[in-house]
């Protein structure tokens, strides 16, 4: 069973975010946290990024966050029932990831960690997709092109080369600057900032002025490690080390985290270089369904943080600016609802590869070892006669 | 004796080795509070402070370099790697700097660093999480390589590793983490069987099964098995990956004129080839048929619901006993 | 037929590589204006332009993941390691990237890329270039890897390996770079030997010497030797390394009854391991001896003062052919 | 034959450099480069590093540097001559290297990289044992904590993280601030700095606040590749990136390397963590004697470096300000002349190691495959009869 995506409802927000002048980032490198809806709901102004986004499409970003942690829930409590083998929950991470990802243009090619939930929604993957990653059924599987999402990346930082590999490419293909020029973002964590290969990928992306956004969403822990065990001073400050631009924005605010991500996937596409968003966020739950944060965090922090939930203060802007009233709310907790039963019933009726499956894909052409071990183990199913349980 | 499991007792022997040796520092991602993903550094961080157990920046070389740093230093760092698909970010260090800083120093530097290794699949995991990358370590001289199998080696072989003068791949079967065994905790580890030294885990007449780490539970269990058919199956232990222990092994293969050699990781160029090679070299005459081996497929490890398929179990183990006797 | 040395011969095949397809990029550490140390690139940044032929930052996980990101767009990068011992910092993005991103994909992914690695010893040069890391990527499922040994293969198998749709390890005998040998540049690749297949280098009765790389030529030289000794030694260029073309060599086998490997690695654990493995379990029955092994000691590779000695020579190879007679 | 080295004679010059408070670096951060001798060899101040050397020790920095020079002088021409497999010249970075090693005390710990030849001799490293590794006799094989000098280390930026966990050592041994105080000082290239290891020994440094002084010898080139290809903007900068100071020094200045590697080594033992130098300098020769420089870079940049050579501008300042006279200058060329020849000799001496020794110091205990392999190939040495030239 195929479980709809939201891919399709971005395109209205393509063209809203004003295109300011000047180095993104400064404003964040002057400390300052961009933020422009307040955990209240308040509106604010932030002169490097004004921002005039229809009530329909605020909706639509509300929606789009109520819908995936409606996702994370389910996928969460599927785990507990069995059903998968792991789930790395992104509560608390939807502002930054939905408000991030539909600042992109559809050309433009998204590397994620195993984490962007929301951001696989927005490219239009299959939420059944995740689910048969973390239940065991395959290790992603999806085609990066058709969305321009690539694979989820376990190996933390990898992926930060190859989104500047690929923004690289962007260039051969004079895919820079002008109409349909495209850019490439890469999502990675707080923890991710200390491996080697995310520092060489700053290196080559300020090198090679490649088109490339560098997202890091810190969510203050990687597993029971704290920021002060990755760095001493703020994370976005790592950019200017390697020459070029890094701002913090607040993570939790999705009208914040669209604007500076519209602003700096401009400047990467007009050739201007690469840039580094901190969206300083939470991870509101465990670090995956295996984890205890228990053992090593105090509750009073998480109390703290949801206050500044993401989803509440976009909410109550609605609703104090009379922009959605019940019956929108309404109808996205029955869509909430119908998702998640869809959800868990593609889960539920998700079935095994056969066994065989083991020996696709390794290789494009035919390979001499492959083959034979192939061979030799499907003579070793045959063998079984029906009934031992280990037919194909 | 008290019966832990085995990551209980790795825990036992780490605490130990602290206890004994105040050089001795545990390092790593999430060792200290949390305890490590597996708690196998349970309670040590309370016990013995941040500056012996280091919860580290969320980098596998770094850690490895920082530990040769405090090595030559005079300390002696264990260091986890929390899951064997990310020691490959460490293998540059390992590799050329770990392994090779004495043969380099014409013997002025020892580096006695232990790194520990949750490795093999079996606990439904996704990617990275189910790797056996054994036979890159034991290609490489200058590094003694280990797997224990059950919570009475884990004890004592971690002490051993802790106090061996040699940098020590420790590879512990994550999948067995929660068996339990019987672990004299009050003995020392001087009257142990040395660290390099195979163990017969289980005598028979008809042929020779060789394995290390998670799957000598399998093996004793086909070996179990094969009583039924009339088999008489000898398990041998490995324990020591490098060196092999060829004196074990090839008792073994003399008595009984057949081997099989299984393990997680794949065959193709896998540390079975090696045994295979090395067995067929030194027994030559003895050999009733080739030594066979059972592994992993030449594929990346595949998604977890085909992982039962992919690592050799029971039936696989005993088909390739059988074959040896179709020659 | 032209004659060119092997470095000339890569040369010209990356420059087909280049002309025929614009998707094709050569990157690595001093490849553009210096052409290469060893010039395998010599004039390729002049004639196809800082955008084909990129001087890449000082680190080799970046180039092979700045590498695979370029494929994901379309391009086939060719990569150079510079030297052997340098592969190490790129292991990760090698082993758990480059090789299982078609597999993790189901198939829809392929990335074409080639690194190219000058390998093994025997120029006098410092520590960490002498390196022979083969089996590491054998060992690995998803990578192709090869082996060249003189000009003319070297001219065609870049080629072939630059249009394979699976990422390619490829190795260089840097001591045989300035062997020369005869090449037919104007021949296209179509009709060329596939890049899985192994040759018999030079026929033979009695024996069975299994080689790739640098020992082409020496095993080569020890066959010529042996025939003085009365015997005849068949020599196999394995050429390719994963997948090993066991057609061509358990032919050669079956046919003599005895088998030497040789290769410049470590023995323990080597790819040797592997073939001897392999070739005893397919040709049991027709072994007059085991297949023993020549190669590298499980030491660091040796001051250059000693390498003589560490390497497999004409010698130490007919030594181990003589072995094979006793049993 | 063993050549005397200059560890002997550092003692005099470790205490004059003067301890100015504040942040190591808070002047090159600023932008400028610290100096404070010119090329033409007149002095200048600079408020963060004054500095009062005695004549003595600064004729000292002159003997070091000219000796070492002459020392690499001569292993050139040994390599031409075919006595060393290859040698990597220091030629233009005599300043840095002199500067910086004279300026640690007797117990910090040094982290070479395989250039270093001005600091191994100013740790009392044999000249001899160096060219040992160029001519292929050996790894290196000294001592590192008898001299407190690391071994060479051929792969780029391995060393930072063995001098960071040196330095986390030291911590743990107590001997940060107070009396016998220790730091460790790293040296590596501009190249180095792409490398991941290089950029995780400054998270750690950082996050841990190692007591470690980051050394980079900036000297335009990595092999063929000029500095724009591993950064676009200063390399003393990337420091800030990962919340610690950097400044960049005038390399070829010997004085004012002296006077920051002292500040920052003296911050480090009081327990201010890592300080980052760039020492602008230029590598006047080859990469090693196998490189060819006049295939990637002009002669016209080398005439330019040559006006800023290290040793000159001290040989007229000394001569300017009648700190030393022609007698001093003559004397130190004939010790150069007497070194020479005794590096030459120790050389044409040296003996290769017996084909046994490769199996020595693989491991501290008995290894089973090594003594079978070693056993094994002595019985074949020994089959091989007087004369056939394979003999141990
Ligand atoms: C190279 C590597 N080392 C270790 C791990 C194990 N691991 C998985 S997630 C994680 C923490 C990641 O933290 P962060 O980058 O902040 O991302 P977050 O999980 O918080 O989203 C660790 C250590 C890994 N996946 N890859
Ligand atoms: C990991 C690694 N990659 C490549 C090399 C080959 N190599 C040796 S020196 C060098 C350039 C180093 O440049 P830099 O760091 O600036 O030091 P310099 O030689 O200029 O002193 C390279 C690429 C190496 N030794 N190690
Ligand atoms: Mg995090
Ligand atoms: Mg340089």
């Amino acid at each position: 069973m195929t479980v709809e995506s939201g891919g399709a409802t971005t395109a209205a927000l393509q063209d809203h975010a004003s295109q300011a002048p000047g180095t993104p980032g400064t404003p964040g490198e002057a400390g300052g946290l961009v933020q422009l809806l307040t955990p209240e709901g308040e509106r604010t102004d932030h002169p490097g990024y004004p921002l005039d986004l229809p009530a329909a499409d605020i909706r639509g970003l509300y929606r789009d966050m109520l819908l995936v942690r409606r996702i994370d829930t389910e996928a969460i409590s599927l785990q507990r029932q069995g059903e998968l083998g792991i789930w790395a929950s992104l509560l608390g991470q939807e502002a930054a990831q939905i408000g991030s990802a539909r600042a992109l243009a559809a050309h433009d090619m998204v590397f994620p960690t195993y984490r962007e939930h929301g951001v696989a929604w927005c490219r239009g993957i299959d939420p059944a997709k995740l689910l048969e990653l973390y239940r065991g059924v395959s290790h992603g599987g999806w085609a990066p092109e058709e969305h321009k999402f690539g694979l989820y990346t376990i190996v933390i930082g990898s992926q930060t080369l190859h989104a500047t590999g690929y923004a690289m490419g962007i260039q051969r293909d004079g895919a820079v600057g002008g109409d349909g020029a495209e850019a490439a973002i890469v999502y990675f964590g707080d923890g991710a900032t200390s491996q080697g290969d995310v520092n060489e990928s700053f290196v080559w992306a300020s090198v090679f002025n490649a088109p490339v956004v560098f997202f890091c969403q810190n969510n203050q822990w990687a597993i029971s490690e704290p920021l002060e065990r990755q760095s001493r001073i703020p994370l976005y400050q790592r950019a200017r080390g390697f020459g070029f631009p890094g701002l913090r924005v607040d993570g939790n605010d999705v009208l914040a985290c669209y604007a500076v991500t519209k602003k700096a996937m401009q400047a990467a596409r007009e050739g201007q270089g690469p840039t580094f968003i901190e969206a300083f966020t939470y991870r509101m739950g465990a670090h995956t369904t295996t984890d205890d944060p228990t053992r090593y965090r105090l509750a009073s922090e998480l109390e703290m943080w949801k206050l500044k939930d993401p989803i509440e203060r976009v909410r109550a802007y609605l609703v104090r600016t009379g922009q959605a009233g019940p019956e929108f709310f309404a109808e996205v907790d029955a869509e909430a609802d119908q998702l998640g039963s869809r959800v868990r019933e593609a889960c539920r009726t998700m079935s095994d590869p056969p066994p065989l499956a083991i020996f696709d894909n390794v290789y494009t052409e035919p390979d001499a070892i492959v083959a034979a071990e192939r061979e030799q183990f499907a003579a070793y199913l045959d063998s079984f006669v029906d009934g031992e349980g280990e037919g194909r | 004796m008290t019966t832990l499991t085995l990551s209980r007792a790795l825990n036992e022997g780490l605490r130990k080795a602290l206890e004994n040796d105040p050089k001795v520092l545990i390092m790593g991602e999430d060792v200290g509070k949390l305890g490590g993903v597996f708690r196998v550094t349970d309670g040590l961080m309370k016990d013995f402070g941040e500056n012996r157990v280091i919860d580290t920046p969320l980098a596998e070389s770094g850690i490895v370099g920082t530990a040769i740093g405090l090595a030559l230093r005079g300390y002696r760092p264990v260091c986890e790697i929390q899951f064997d698909g990310f020691v490959y970010p460490a293998v540059d260090q390992i590799v050329s700097q770990l392994a090779k800083m004495r043969y380099r120093s014409l013997g002025n530097v020892a580096l006695p660093v232990v790194i520990r290794i949750p490795c093999g699949g079996g606990i439904g995991a996704v990617e990275h999480h189910s790797e056996s990358p054994e036979v890159l370590f034991t290609h490489t001289a200058g590094l003694r390589v280990v797997a224990c199998a059950d919570a009475a080696d884990a004890f004592t072989m971690i002490q051993q590793s802790v106090s061996c003068d040699d940098p020590v791949i420790f590879f512990e079967p994550k999948r067995r983490y929660w068996d339990k065994g019987e672990v004299d905790t009050a003995a020392g580890v001087a009257d142990a069987l040395p660290l390099d030294r195979a163990r017969v885990a289980l005598e028979g007449a008809d042929v020779t099964l060789l394995c290390y780490g998670p799957l000598v539970r399998t093996c004793l269990e086909s070996a179990i098995a094969a009583r039924e058919d009339g088999r008489s199956v000898e398990v041998v232990d490995l324990r020591s990956l490098s060196p092999l222990d060829t004196e074990v092994i090839t008792a073994s293969v003399r008595k009984t004129g057949r081997c099989v050699v299984a393990h997680e990781a794949p065959v193709y160029a896998g540390l079975g080839a090696e045994i295979a090679a090395r067995v067929t070299e030194q027994c030559f005459y003895c050999l009733e048929a080739p030594v066979l081996r059972v592994g992993g497929f030449h594929t990346p490890y595949p998604p977890s619901r085909l992982e039962e398929h992919y690592l050799p179990d029971l039936d696989r183990i005993l088909d390739a006993v059988d074959r040896t006797f179709g020659y």
